[in-house]
C-alpha cells in the first residue's frame, strides 16, 4: 500500500466515520475530521520528506487494476510535479478543517463534504490514471457547489452558486472530452499517464487530432483555472463560499487544471500547443492585468482577495506558455505557493468576517490594533500577495519572469507591471483599509484569535515563509520533471499524417 | 573561527535577524529585553564589520562567500557576501550610524506602546540593509532591496493608527515598487544577456565584451538606475520621502537620512561597469535637477523634519549626479560623510522634537540654545558640515562632486553651486528660525535637555561630521574602483588644502556658496517673526511651498489612467461578463424549458397528431436525403 | 379490369390514414377507439394481400396474432374507458387535461 | 418443447399460481401474496443464475432465440420485475381493490418483457410488445378510484394502440417488402434493400413504435402525463421494463434484422439523441412534481441511451447496456422512496421530501443517491456509464465528425439536469420542514429492495469491471461489426 492511499484514505475513512455518526454528536463529528486531516498531512510531510530528489520516475506508487477492458486502474503516485501539491494539499486541507469552527448548522452534512472533497482533492493530484484524475476531481467538486449553496454567505449566494456550478461544470466536461479524445486518438487503449506518454512519444499524434484536442484540454481546464476571460465564477464564487471550501478549492482544487494542462495538454500535444502559446500569454496578461485592475476597485475584502486569487493564476499560465525549464518550474513553485496563499487569506477574511459579520472594507479599519495576530498575518499575506521576497510566491513569479522574457518580452514587462506595482496597489489598499487606520469605535470590543484559532494560520504561513526562504527544497524536486516536460513539450514532431484507425469496438 | 572572514559575514548579516525574529516571537511583552537585544545585535555586528575591515587586506583582489539558494537550467542565484572596499565602508556606515540611532531610540521611543514592535522593525531593517551592502549578485540585491522596503513600510507606518502614517507607508511602497519594477525588469534585461547574475562574472563581461548588451545597454542601464530612483527618491519618484517624515524621528533618521536612502546610490557604484556613456549623461541630470528641486521646496518648508527631508532629498540628488558624472568615489564619499551628519542632525531634530513634545512647527521654536546646549552645539556642526563649511567632513565630500561637475559638465557644475548656496541658506534659516531668536511656544519655555541615553548619540556623531574629512575614505573608494589616488599628503594641514590644489574652482565655489548663503539667510531671518519671502517671490514661494504641486499632479495621473481602467474593467466583469452573459444563459434556459413545456397541452389529441408529425419527420430525414 | 396488389396496398393505406384522421380529428374516445381498430384492420388487410400476391402464409400467421391481440386490447380499452366514464361522465378527450405541462 | 423458454413458463405459472390462490386468500392476507410473487420471481432470478443454457439455442423455430443478450436482459428484467412488485406491495393500501391482480398483471408484463428480450421475428416482436402494452393499459389505470390514473391510462391506451398501429403497418409493409419476418432472413436481404422507400417507410413505422415505448423524440410526448397519473409502482415498472425492452427490440432490429440500414440511419438517431436529451432536461427543469420529473428525466435518460446505439460499434452497445443497468438500480430506488414517502400525502410535489433526512435517513440517501446518480456524479453508476457512452460516440466521432455536436448537446444536458437533480437533494436535506416531521416506518422487503440498489448504484460507480465484461460479452451477437472499418477523416 502507497503512503499516497493512506494520504488520500483517511479523510474518506472520516468522511464515512461522519456519516455515521448521530448528528447530535457535535464534538466526536470534530474530532474525527480534525483527527483524520491531521493525519494525512502528518502522512504527506513525512512522505515530502521521504521523496527522493533528482529522480524522474514517479514513487510511492501503487497500480490496482480496474477496469481492464478500458486499460483502466487505480494508479497513485508522485514525482516532481505533484509532490508539492500533494503536501500542500495535505496541509492546506487540514488548516481548511481547523477553520471550519465558523459552521454552526448541519455540521454533520458539512463536514461529510468537507472529508469527501478533500480525499477528492488529494486524490486527483495524487492519480496517476487520466480516469481517476478526473474521477477525483470531479468527486470533489460537486461537494464545492453543495458546501456554497447551503453553508454560503452574502446576498448573491443562490446566483454565485448557480454560477460556479455552470462554469466548473461545464470546464470539467470540456476537460473530459479532451482526455477521452486523447485516449482514443493515441490508441494506447489506456489511461495509465505515463504509458500514455510512452506511447505517444513513440508515435506521436497527427497534427489534426493534436489541433481537434488541445482547445478542448486548454479551455476545459482553463475555465477550471478561471483563466481570462472565463474568471468571472471565482470571486463571486469564493466571496459567497463558507471559508473552509474556499480555501480548499481557491487553495488546492483549482491548481487541478493547471496540473492538467501541464501534465498532459502541453507535452502529449506539443504540436497543437505551439499554436496556443501566444494566445495563453494574451490571456494570462488578462489575468494578471484586467482582473488586477478589478481587485483594486472592490470595495469587499472577499471580492478583493478573490479577484487577487484570479490574477495569481496569469502567472503560472505565463510560465507554463514560457515553455522552458525556469518558466515551468516556476509555475509548479506559484501552484504550491499560492495554495498555502489563497487558503492562508481566505481564512483571515472568513475570520474577519466571523469577527465583525461583514465584509465592507470601509467598515473596517485599524483592527492591527484590536487583533495584533491577525492583523500581523494579514499584513504578511498582503506581502506575500504582492510577490515579496521570503515568502513562496515571489521564488516562483521571479522565475517566471525570467523565463518568460525571452518568449514574451512584451508579456513579461506587462506582468512585472501587474505583479510589482498592481498587486501591491489593492494589497496594499487593504491592509489600510483592514489594519491601518484609527480604529471605528463598535469594534473597541474584538479580540485576537485564540491559540487554537491561530494554528492554521500559523502552519500555512509557516509553509510559505519555508518554501519562500529554501527554495530548493521544491525547485530541486521538480527539475528532473520539469526537464522531461520541457523536452517533451519543445519537442518538434514530425507529425505522422497517415491517418490513425481507430477500433470501434475492440 | 571567527579569524576567517566567511563567518564574520555570515554572522554580521544574521544577527539583527536573529534579534528581529527572536523579538516578534518571544519578547513582545519585555520591551527593554527586546530593545537590549535589537541593540546588542546591531553594536556586535559593528564590531565584527570592524574586525572584518582590520582582518581583509582589501588591495589583494576581493573576497567573495557564497551558498546556492536557488538553481534551475540556467536560473542560479546564491546569497553571498561580496567583501570590498565598498560593501565593507557600507558595512561600517550601517552598523555604525545604525547602532548610535538604535541607542538614541532607545530613550526617544521610551514610552510608546508597541517598544518591542519597533525594534523588531528596526533589526528587521538593519538586516536587510545588510543584505543590500554585502550582496554578490543581482537577484540576492533585489531580495534584500524588497525586504528594506518593507521594513521601511512597517517603520514609516509604525503609528499606523493615524490615517496620516497609514497613507503616508503605503505610498512609501507603492512608489518604491515603481522603481523596483524597472530595476526588476533591467536585472532581468542584463540576465538575458550576460547570461548571470553574479557581480563579480558580470563585471568580467562587461570588460572583456562592452557590446555584450547590444542595443539594450543604455535601456537596461537607466532600468536598473530606475530601483535607484525609487529608493534614493530621485525626480519623478521623489514623492515619498517628505510623506515618509511620518515615521518616529529615529526612523527618519536611520532610514532617510543615513542609509536606506543611501541604498539606490550604493547600487549604482555596486553596478558602475555597466553603466555607458548616455546612461550616466541622464542618470548625472536626474541628479542634478533632483537637488535643486529639492533645494528650492526645502527653503519654503516650516515643519523641521520636512526641512531635513528636503535636504536629504537634493543631497542624494548630489551624490546621483556625481556617480553619473563618472565620480563613484565622490557618490561614495559624500554618502559616507552625509550619512553622519545628517543622522546628527536628524536626531537633533529629535530631540528638539521631544522636547517640545512633538511640536514640529520651526515658527513655534526658538531660544533653545540656552535650554539645550548639547543639542544645539551639534546641530550647529551638522549644520555646518552640511553646508560644507572646510574643514568639517561635509566640505571634503561635496567638493569632490564640485570637483566631478566642474571637470565635466560646467553647466551641472554652476547648478551644484546654486544647490550649495540653497543649502546653506535652508539650513540656516531653519538655525536661525528655530534654534536662535527668542522663544516663540509655551512649549519652549518649559523644554530642557534630553536625556543622557539621547544625548551621547549626538555627541559620538559630531565627532565623524568633524574629523571624517581626514580619513581619507576616498581614498578607500578610489582604490575600489581603480581610479588614480588623489594626491593626499600626510599631515593633516596639507589634506585641509589639498581640494584646492587639484580643484581649485571647485573648492572656492563652494566656499563662496557657503559664504553667499549664509549671509541672505542672515538678512532674512535674524530674529524674523514671520517668513519674509512670500511676499518677495510670490507666486514662486507659494509654488515651493507647496512641493510643485507634484502630488496633486501624481494623484490626477493616477485617476486618469489606473482609477479609470480599473473602472472600467470592473463594470465589464460585474455588468456585461457577469450580469449580460451568465444570467443572460441562465434565463434563457429556463425560459426555453418554461416554453418547451407548452407542447405538453394534456391533450391526448394533440400528442397523437405530434406522434403522426414525427413520424413524417422521420420519414423526411430519411428519404429526404 | 383486374385488381392487382396495388389497389390492395391502395385502399390499406387508405384505411390507415382514415383511421389516422380518425384518431387525430375525432373528440370522442370510443370513435378514437374505433379508428384505431380500423388501422389495425388496414394492416391486416396489407398482411394478407402480400402474403396472397407473395405466396408466403406467415402473413396470414401475424393476421391471426392481431386479430387476437386487438380483441384483447378492445376488452381492456372498452373497459378502462366506461370506468372512465363511470368516474367523470364523459367520454370527450378535451375533458382528460387535468395533466398537463 | 425446449428447455430455452423455462423462464418465460416459470413467471406464467407463477401468475396463474396466485390468481389461484387469491381465491382463498382472505383479504387481510392478500398483501402477502405480493411478497410471494415478489419471493417467487426472486427465485426465478436466482435460478437464471444457476441455468446456463447452450448460447445457440432456441425456440418457434428461431423466432425465439436464447443468446447472451437476452439472458442478460431476461435477468435484469426479473430484477426490476422483484423490486416493482414490492413497491407495489408498499403500494398496495391505495389500491381501492385487486391487490393480487396487480402482482399478477405485473407478472404477465414481465412475461411479455422476458419474450420481447428474446425476439428474434416481427411477428414475436409485435406479440411481446402488444402483451407489455395491454398489461400497462391495466396496471396504469389500476388506481381506478382516481381521476388522474384513468386519465394516465386512458392517455396511454389511445397513444400505445396508435404506436401499436404503426408498428404492426410497419410490420406489414417490411414483410411484404422482403417476404419474411424472421431477423436473419431479412438481414440476408438488406444489402440489396436499402433503397426500397416502401422497405424503409415499414422499418421507420416499426421504429416509431419502439421509439414510444423508450420514450424518445419525437414519440416522447405521452411520457410526462402517463408517469405523473399511474399508480406509482407502475410508472417504476414503465421507467424500467417497458423501457429496456424498448432498447433491446431496437437494438435487436438495428443490429440483426437490417444492419446495412442502421449504418444508413446514424444520423438520424443522433438528431433523435440530441433532442431527445435537450427536450427532457429542459422541460424537466421547471418541474415540481417528482414524478413528472422523473418523466422528463426519462425522456432525458432515452436520448443518453441513444447516444450508444448512434455509437454503432460493440462499445457503444455495452455502454448502452452498463448505463441501463445502472438506471435499473437508479430509477427502481427513486420510485420505492416516492411511493413510500407519499404515502400518506396526496400527489408528489417536491415539497414533500422536505426534512425527508430526519424521517428516514435510508430514505433520503437513497434517493439522494439516485438523483446524484441520474446526474452522472462520481462515485456512482451513473458516472460510469455517462463516462462509456461519451467515450464510444467520441470513438464513432473519429469518422463521423458530427459527433463532436452530437456529444456537446449531451454536455449541455447534462450541465442542465445538475439544476433540478441537485434541487430534489437540496429538498431533502435544507428545505425548511413544514410538513408532518415523525419517522417513516419501512417494511424489512422495501429496506432491502432500497440497500439493494443503493449496493447496485455503488458496486456499478465503484467495480463496474464485471458488469462491463458481462455487457461486453453480451452485445456480441449484435453485427455492428458489418460496417467498414472506421478511418480518421480531419
Amino acid at each position: 500500500m502507497s503512503p499516497l492511499t493512506y494520504i488520500l484514505g483517511w479523510p474518506l475513512l472520516g468522511a464515512a466515520l461522519v456519516a455515521l455518526t448521530p448528528r447530535n454528536y457535535r464534538f466526536v463529528i470534530r474530532t474525527v475530521a480534525l483527527f483524520t486531516t491531521l493525519v494525512s498531512m502528518l502522512l504527506a510531510v513525512k512522505m515530502f520528506v521521504q521523496f527522493q530528489t533528482g529522480i524522474a520516475t514517479p514513487q510511492f506508487v501503487q497500480k490496482v487494476p480496474w477496469v481492464e477492458s478500458l486499460g483502466i486502474s487505480y494508479y497513485v503516485g508522485v514525482d516532481g510535479l505533484n509532490v508539492g501539491l500533494v503536501l500542500m494539499g495535505a496541509i492546506v486541507a487540514f488548516a481548511a478543517t481547523c477553520m471550519s469552527w465558523e459552521i454552526k448548522t448541519r455540521e454533520k452534512e458539512f463536514y461529510f463534504l468537507l472529508l469527501t472533497m478533500i480525499s477528492g482533492i488529494l486524490g486527483a493530484f495524487a492519480s496517476l490514471d487520466i480516469f481517476f484524475l478526473y474521477f477525483f476531481h470531479e468527486l470533489a467538486l460537486i461537494p464545492t457547489f453543495i458546501m456554497i449553496g447551503v453553508w454560503g454567505r452574502g446576498e448573491e449566494k443562490n446566483y454565485a452558486t448557480f454560477q460556479i456550478t455552470l462554469y466548473l461544470t461545464i470546464g470539467a466536461l470540456l476537460a473530459l472530452v479532451g482526455l477521452i479524445v486523447l485516449y482514443i486518438q493515441s490508441g494506447a487503449q489506456t489511461f495509465d499517464m505515463l504509458e500514455l506518454t510512452r506511447h505517444i512519444q513513440a508515435n506521436p499524434l497527427s497534427v489534426n487530432a493534436q489541433n481537434l484536442i488541445f482547445p478542448f484540454l486548454l479551455f476545459g481546464f482553463g475555465i477550471l483555472v478561471s483563466l481570462w476571460p472565463f474568471h468571472t465564477w471565482a470571486p463571486l464564487g469564493y466571496g459567497s463560499a463558507p471559508t473552509p471550501t474556499a480555501m480548499l478549492h481557491a487553495g488546492v482544487l483549482k491548481k487541478f487544471g493547471l496540473y492538467g494542462l501541464l501534465r498532459l495538454a502541453f507535452p502529449l500535444l506539443p504540436d497543437a500547443a505551439h499554436g496556443w502559446l501566444n494566445i495563453i500569454a494574451i490571456l494570462c496578461l488578462g489575468n494578471i492585468l484586467y482582473v488586477g485592475l478589478v481587485a483594486i476597485r472592490q470595495k469587499q475584502l472577499h471580492m478583493l482577495i478573490g479577484n487577487s486569487s484570479v490574477a495569481h493564476m496569469g502567472f503560472i499560465f505565463l510560465g507554463l506558455a514560457s515553455l522552458n525549464l525556469v518558466g515551468v518550474t516556476g509555475a509548479v513553485v506559484i501552484m504550491v505557493a499560492h495554495g498555502f496563499l489563497a487558503a492562508l487569506s481566505f481564512g483571515l477574511g472568513g475570520y474577519l468576517f466571523q469577527a465583525t459579520g461583514t465584509f465592507e472594507m470601509k467598515e473596517w479599519g485599524g483592527l492591527m490594533k484590536k487583533m495584533p495576530f491577525i492583523g500581523a498575518a494579514f499584513v504578511m499575506a498582503a506581502m506575500a500577495g504582492c510577490g515579496l521576497p521570503g515568502f513562496a510566491n515571489f521564488v516562483g513569479e521571479v522565475m517566471v519572469f525570467f523565463a518568460a522574457w525571452k518568449t514574451f518580452p512584451v508579456a513579461t514587462i506587462f506582468a512585472l507591471w501587474g505583479g510589482l506595482v498592481i498587486g501591491a496597489v489593492y494589497m496594499l489598499r487593504a491592509v489600510r483599509a483592514v489594519a491601518h487606520g484609527p480604529l471605528p469605535g463598535k469594534w473597541a470590543e474584538l479580540t485576537d484569535a485564540g491559540l487554537w484559532r491561530k494554528v492554521p494560520f500559523i502552519i500555512l504561513l509557516g509553509s510559505l515563509i519555508i518554501f519562500g526562504c529554501v527554495p530548493r527544497l521544491l525547485t530541486d524536486k521538480i527539475r528532473p520533471n520539469a526537464e522531461e516536460i520541457v523536452k517533451m513539450a519543445t519537442r518538434t514532431a514530425a507529425p505522422k499524417i497517415e491517418p490513425v484507425t481507430v477500433g470501434l469496438g475492440k | 573561527m571567527f579569524g576567517n572572514p566567511e563567518t564574520l559575514a555570515w554572522l554580521i548579516l544574521f544577527l539583527p535577524l536573529l534579534s528581529a525574529v527572536g523579538i516578534t516571537l518571544f519578547t513582545q511583552r519585555q520591551p527593554k529585553v527586546s530593545a537590549l537585544i535589537s541593540i546588542g545585535a546591531v553594536a556586535l555586528s559593528f564590531v565584527l564589520s570592524c574586525a572584518l575591515f582590520a582582518s581583509l587586506p582589501l588591495d589583494k583582489g576581493l573576497h567573495e562567500i557564497a551558498f546556492q539558494w536557488l538553481s534551475v537550467g540556467n536560473l542560479e542565484v546564491s546569497i553571498g557576501a561580496r567583501l570590498d572596499g565598498l560593501s565593507l565602508m557600507m558595512l561600517l556606515v550601517v552598523t555604525g550610524v545604525g547602532g548610535i540611532i538604535h541607542v538614541y531610540s532607545y530613550g526617544y521611543m521610551h514610552d510608546d506602546a508597541s517598544f518591542s514592535r519597533f525594534f523588531a522593525s528596526m533589526s528587521l531593517f538593519t538586516f536587510s540593509m545588510l543584505g543590500i551592502v554585502l550582496a554578490n549578485n543581482f537577484l540576492q540585491m533585489f531580495v534584500f532591496w524588497e525586504l528594506v522596503g518593507v521594513s521601511s513600510y512597517l517603520l514609516i507606518g509604525f503609528w499606523y493608527e493615524r490615517a496620516s502614517a497609514a497613507d503616508a507607508c503605503k505610498k512609501a511602497f507603492i512608489t518604491n515598487r515603481l522603481g523596483d519594477f524597472g530595476f526588476l525588469l533591467g536585472i532581468i534585461m542584463v540576465w538575458a544577456a550576460a547570461g548571470s547574475l553574479n557581480f563579480a562574472q558580470l563585471e568580467q563581461r562587461f570588460a572583456s565584451s562592452p557590446e555584450v548588451m547590444g542595443a539594450m545597454a543604455t535601456v537596461a542601464g537607466l532600468l536598473v538606475f530606475c530601483g535607484a530612483m525609487g529608493k534614493s527618491a530621485q525626480f519623478p519618484l521623489h514623492v515619498w520621502l517628505p510623506d515618509a517624515m511620518e515615521g518616529p524621528t529615529p526612523v527618519s533618521a536611520l532610514i532617510h537620512a543615513a542609509t536606506m536612502v543611501a541604498a539606490g546610490v550604493y547600487m549604482l557604484c555596486r553596478v558602475f561597469f555597466m553603466l555607458n556613456a548616455p546612461a550616466l549623461e541622464i542618470i548625472s541630470w536626474i541628479g542634478g535637477f533632483t537637488a535643486l528641486l529639492a533645494a528650492l521646496i526645502a527653503v519654503q518648508q516650516d515643519d523641521i523634519k520636512r526641512i531635513l527631508a528636503y535636504s536629504t532629498l537634493s543631497q542624494l540628488g548630489y551624490m546621483i549626479m556625481a556617480v553619473g558624472l563618472g565620480g563613484p568615489t565622490a557618490a561614495m564619499y559624500h554618502l559616507s560623510t552625509h550619512a553622519f551628519f545628517k543622522a546628527l542632525l536628524f536626531l537633533g531634530a529629535g530631540s528638539i522634537i521631544h522636547a517640545l513634545h512633538h511640536e514640529q512647527d520651526i515658527w513655534k521654536m526658538g531660544g533653545l540654545k540656552e535650554k539645550m546646549p548639547v543639542t544645539f552645539w551639534t546641530f550647529i556642526l551638522g549644520t555646518l558640515a552640511l553646508a560644507g563649511v572646510p574643514p568639517l567632513s561635509g566640505f571634503f565630500s561635496k567638493d569632490e562632486i564640485l570637483a566631478a561637475a566642474y571637470h565635466h559638465n560646467l553647466f551641472l557644475f554652476a547648478l551644484a553651486v546654486i544647490v550649495a548656496v540653497l543649502t546653506t541658506f535652508y539650513m540656516f534659516r531653519l538655525v536661525f528660525v528655530a534654534l536662535l531668536g527668542k522663544a516663540r511656544s509655551q512649549a519652549v519655555a518649559h523644554a530642557h535637555e534630553s536625556p543622557g541615553v539621547m544625548k551621547f548619540p549626538l555627541l559620538i556623531l559630531a565627532v565623524p561630521t568633524v574629523l571624517a574629512g581626514f580619513w581619507s575614505i576616498d581614498g578607500l573608494f578610489n582604490r575600489q574602483f581603480g581610479a588614480e589616488t588623489s594626491a593626499h599628503a600626510s599631515n593633516w594641514i596639507s589634506q585641509i588644502f589639498a581640494p584646492f590644489n587639484h580643484a581649485p574652482a571647485a573648492a572656492l565655489a563652494g566656499i563662496g556658496a557657503v559664504i553667499f548663503g549664509f549671509s541672505l539667510a542672515l538678512t532674512c531671518y535674524q530674529n524674523a517673526e514671520s517668513d519674509p519671502l512670500p511676499k518677495k517671490l510670490g507666486f514662486l514661494a507659494r509654488a515651493m511651498r507647496n512641493r510643485f504641486y507634484f502630488d496633486e499632479l501624481y494623484a490626477g495621473l493616477i485617476r486618469i489612467t489606473q482609477e479609470f481602467l480599473a473602472s472600467i474593467a470592473d463594470f465589464l466583469d460585474r455588468w456585461i461578463v457577469a450580469g449580460l452573459l451568465v444570467r443572460g444563459t441562465h434565463g434563457t434556459t429556463d425560459i426555453a424549458g418554461r416554453a418547451l413545456r407548452l407542447v405538453q397541452t394534456g391533450n391526448l389529441q394533440t400528442y397523437a397528431f405530434l406522434f403522426a408529425a414525427g413520424v413524417a419527420l422521420v420519414l423526411l430525414i430519411v428519404l429526404g436525403k | 379490369m383486374h385488381v392487382g396488389l396495388e389497389h390492395y396496398l391502395v385502399v390499406s393505406a387508405l384505411l390507415f390514414n382514415l383511421g389516422l384522421l380518425g384518431v387525430i380529428a375525432r373528440r370522442n374516445l370510443l370513435v378514437i377507439y374505433m379508428s384505431l381498430e380500423l388501422m389495425l384492420n388496414a394492416a391486416n388487410l396489407a398482411l394478407v394481400s402480400f402474403s396472397r400476391f407473395n405466396n408466403n402464409l406467415n402473413g396470414q400467421v401475424m393476421v391471426f396474432f392481431i386479430i387476437t391481440v386487438a380483441a384483447a386490447e378492445v376488452a381492456v380499452g372498452l373497459a378502462l374507458i366506461v370506468a372512465l366514464y363511470r368516474k367523470k361522465q364523459t367520454a370527450h378527450v378535451e375533458d382528460l387535461t387535468t395533466m398537463k405541462l | 418443447m425446449n428447455s430455452s423458454l423455462i423462464l418465460e413458463i416459470a413467471v406464467t405459472i407463477l401468475a396463474l399460481a396466485l390468481l389461484l390462490a387469491d381465491l382463498w386468500t382472505p383479504r387481510n392476507l392478500k398483501r402477502y401474496l405480493g411478497y410471494a410473487a415478489a419471493a417467487g420471481t426472486g427465485l426465478i432470478l436466482l435460478g437464471s443464475f444457476a441455468w446456463n443454457p447452450d448460447p445457440g439455442s432456441s425456440a418457434f423455430d428461431t423466432m425465439y432465440v436464447l443468446d447472451p443478450l437476452a439472458l442478460y436482459f431476461k435477468r435484469f428484467f426479473l430484477f426490476a420485475g422483484v423490486a416493482v412488485l414490492l413497491i407495489g406491495v408498499e403500494f398496495s393500501d391505495r389500491f381501492v381493490t385487486g391487490v393480487t391482480e396487480f402482482s399478477v398483471l405485473v407478472l404477465f408484463a414481465l412475461c411479455g418483457m422476458l419474450f420481447a428480450a428474446s425476439a428474434n421475428d416481427f411477428i414475436l416482436v409485435f406479440v411481446s410488445l402488444e402483451l407489455i402494452t395491454v398489461t400497462f393499459y391495466v396496471l396504469n389505470s389500476f388506481q381506478r378510484t382516481r381521476l388522474v390514473s384513468l386519465e394516465a391510462g386512458v392517455k396511454y391506451l389511445i397513444l400505445g394502440a396508435l404506436s401499436t398501429a404503426f408498428t404492426v403497418y410497419g410490420i406489414a409493409l417490411i414483410f411484404g417488402t422482403t417476404g419474411h419476418t424472421n431477423f436473419q432472413q431479412i438481414a440476408a436481404l438488406t444489402g440489396n434493400m436499402t433503397n426500397k422507400p416502401v422497405f424503409i417507410l415499414g422499418l421507420l413505422m416499426v421504429l416509431a413504435g419502439l421509439g414510444f415505448k423508450i420514450a424518445a423524440f419525437p414519440f416522447q410526448m405521452w411520457a410526462p402525463d402517463v408517469y405523473q397519473g399511474s399508480p406509482t409502482p407502475a410508472t417504476a415498472f414503465l421507467a424500467v421494463g417497458s423501457k429496456a425492452a424498448g432498447i433491446v427490440l431496437l437494438l435487436r432490429v438495428l443490429f440483426i434484422a437490417v444492419p446495412a440500414v442502421a449504418v444508413d440511419w446514424t444520423k438520424l438517431l443522433m438528431v433523435m439523441s440530441g433532442i431527445t436529451i435537450l427536450y427532457g432536461n429542459l422541460c424537466a427543469l421547471p418541474q415540481r412534481n417528482l414524478k413528472r420529473l422523473l418523466g422528463y428525466s426519462s425522456i432525458a435518460q432515452a436520448g443518453y441511451l441513444l447516444l450508444g446505439v448512434t455509437a454503432m460499434s460493440a462499445a457503444g452497445n455495452s455502454s448502452v447496456l452498463f448505463y441501463l443497468t445502472g438506471y435499473l438500480f437508479t430509477v427502481l430506488a427513486a420510485f420505492m422512496v416516492i411511493a413510500i414517502v407519499t404515502r400518506g400525502v396526496d400527489g408528489e410535489d417536491v415539497s414533500a421530501l422536505a426534512g425527508l433526512h430526519q424521517r428516514s435517513p435510508l430514505l433520503a440517501t437513497a434517493l439522494t443517491l439516485s438523483m446524484v446518480s441520474l446526474a452522472g456524479i462520481p462515485p456512482l453508476a451513473g458516472f460510469f456509464g455517462k463516462f462509456l457512452l461519451l467515450k464510444s460516440v467520441l470513438e464513432r466521432g473519429a469518422i463521423q465528425p458530427a459527433c463532436y455536436w452530437l456529444v456537446g448537446v449531451a454536455l449541455v444536458g447534462i450541465v442542465i439536469s445538475f439544476y433540478y437533480y441537485l434541487g430534489v437533494v437540496r429538498a431533502i436535506f435544507w428545505s425548511e420542514n413544514s410538513g408532518s416531521n415523525e419517522r417513516i416506518s419501512i417494511s424489512w422487503p422495501s429496506r432491502a429492495v432500497l440497500l439493494v440498489c443503493i449496493g447496485g448504484m455503488l458496486y456499478l460507480g465503484l467495480m463496474p469491471n464485471r458488469v462491463v465484461n458481462a455487457s461486453v460479452q453480451a452485445v456480441q451477437v449484435l453485427k455492428p461489426t458489418s460496417m467498414p472499418r472506421a478511418v480518421v477523416r480531419f
